[in-house]
């Protein structure tokens, strides 16, 4: 299917709580299908999504994103996901905090992140 | 140009389904194409066959079938999302679903493909 | 549906899926893969070991696209691409990997 | 290169619009559809780096009418929805 096609960049916006509903893990779910199709994926937690990443969630129950947040690598999502630094301070997280290392990105930035990529996604 | 949907509003619960009709609408009537509408999340239940609105309501379904009848839009039902929500019924036959006609099954990776192929890539939540 | 192995009862459900993950053990993988027509050799017991690492790291079950890329990624290309996966599995790989593996039956293996 | 915002919930029901906002680059757009087409009518704070479009069927359908207090929001119909989205590279919907 994408095979002779030019690559497009996505770029997936997660600001889903974890687990209140089944939103969160399935926008990361197309984000990782986005990937396994060797396209470059990248992705940006902000608002109540960078609860997704607070550290010390149970993660047996398969209900939230996070054990599915360690195989970014495995779908050759290299890229460290980015957390806008303001979402992290309303909620009081600091980037020690999170499960996952991210690089954060002051909000006058995110405009630019968000026209930085082709196929664009907040689900 | 090519537009690819995604609805994930379920289909009395929110108005995004409705805008999105009436973006298609539009769209084709300039003359642009809609690729594929992918219903996703909550959306998978705008696919119910038997959805029954009383006779004063605008059916949306109809209005779907109609875009895939008259202009090729691909109206597709991610396996994932309708299975989890007993969209599908209980066999593994979809022919035994609730699905209308019309509508079909698959997976998410026809949702990328839908992205790789538009010009213009939309969602609308519930 | 049950299987009997080694004259325990084990329960299934949708259609030959165990029921209870814990019920598993290479000896009920045989018998799974016996009811599949499959005659398993090191090469099946090597992805269904990949399959059961992925869904215990990660507590997903992944669709086709995601299922060959993470094969891919861990066990190289030559290994990560349908028709090696096929070969192995004709029934379907992820849908058979998972059920030989007593793992839940995969979201997008419906039609 | 520029994207187009499109908000749906009123900004009493959600964050959505005000987090949008707060996002939105100086060659972008945000068009407010559904029940975000309150916001306009009211004397909320509609000001981002870019410009705003409401939708007209949503608003019509609501009774509502163009609010002269908001003079720099501008107003389409789906025709015109359909022209903003191909005006712009990229679209995000705020949930």
């Amino acid at each position: 299917m994408a095979e002779g096609m030019n690559g497009k960049r996505f770029l997936f916006v997660l600001r889903r709580f974890p687990i209140g509903g089944p939103q969160a893990l399935e926008a990361l779910d197309a984000a990782l299908t986005a990937a396994a199709f060797d396209q470059p994926v990248r992705l940006l937690f902000l608002d109540d999504g960078v609860w997704q990443l607070k550290r010390g969630q149970p993660a047996a129950s398969g209900r939230s994103p996070m054990a599915l947040l360690g195989s970014l690598a495995l779908y050759d999502i290299a890229a460290p996901p980015w957390v806008e630094r303001e979402s992290l301070e309303e909620r009081g997280l600091t980037p020690q905090e999170l499960t996952i290392e991210v690089t954060v990105l002051a909000r006058d930035r995110v405009a630019a992140l968000l026209d930085d990529c082709d196929v664009l996604l907040n689900l | 140009m090519k537009f690819a949907l995604m609805i994930n509003g379920g289909p009395y619960t929110s108005q995004g389904a409705n805008s999105a009709y009436g973006f298609a609408v539009a769209a084709l009537a300039q003359g642009h194409e809609v690729l594929r509408v992918f219903f996703y999340g909550d959306g998978v239940y705008n696919a119910m066959r038997d959805m029954r609105p009383p006779a004063d309501e605008p059916p949306l379904l109809t209005g779907w079938q109609a875009l895939a009848d008259r202009h090729g839009v691909d109206l597709v039902i991610c396996s994932a999302a309708a299975e989890r929500r007993g969209v599908l019924g209980i066999g593994e036959d979809v022919g035994d679903s609730g699905i209308a006609e019309g509508f079909r099954v698959a997976g998410l990776g026809l949702w990328v493909d839908a992205c790789l192929a538009a010009d213009r890539v939309l969602v609308f939540h519930g | 549906m049950e299987l009997i192995v080694d004259g325990k009862r084990i329960a299934t459900r949708d259609k030959g899926f165990l029921a209870d993950p814990a019920d598993w053990n290479e000896a009920v993988a045989l018998v799974i893969a016996e009811r599949e027509r499959l005659a398993l050799d090191a090469a099946h017991w090597e992805i269904i070991h990949f399959m059961r690492a992925y869904y215990r790291d990660y507590h997903h079950l992944p669709n086709n696209r995601q299922f060959t890329k993470a094969v891919q990624k861990t066990l190289g290309p030559d290994k990560g691409n349908s028709r090696y996966l096929y070969g192995l599995f004709p029934g379907g790989p992820l849908r058979q990997v998972c059920k030989i593996g007593g793992l839940p039956r995969p979201p997008s293996c419906i039609t | 290169m520029a994207v187009l915002h499109i908000v749906k919930h009123s900004p009493d029901a959600s964050q959505a619009l005000r987090r949008c906002l707060a996002r939105v680059g100086p060659s972008d757009s945000v068009l407010l559809i559904e029940d975000a087409v309150y916001a306009p009518a009211s004397d909320a704070a509609l000001r981002c780096a870019g410009k705003i479009y409401a939708l007209l069927p949503d608003m019509a359908a609501r009774g509502l009418t163009r609010n002269p207090l908001q003079g720099d929001v501008e107003y389409v119909d789906y025709a015109g929805f359909v022209q903003l989205v191909v005006n712009h590279d990229k679209v995000i919907s705020w949930n």
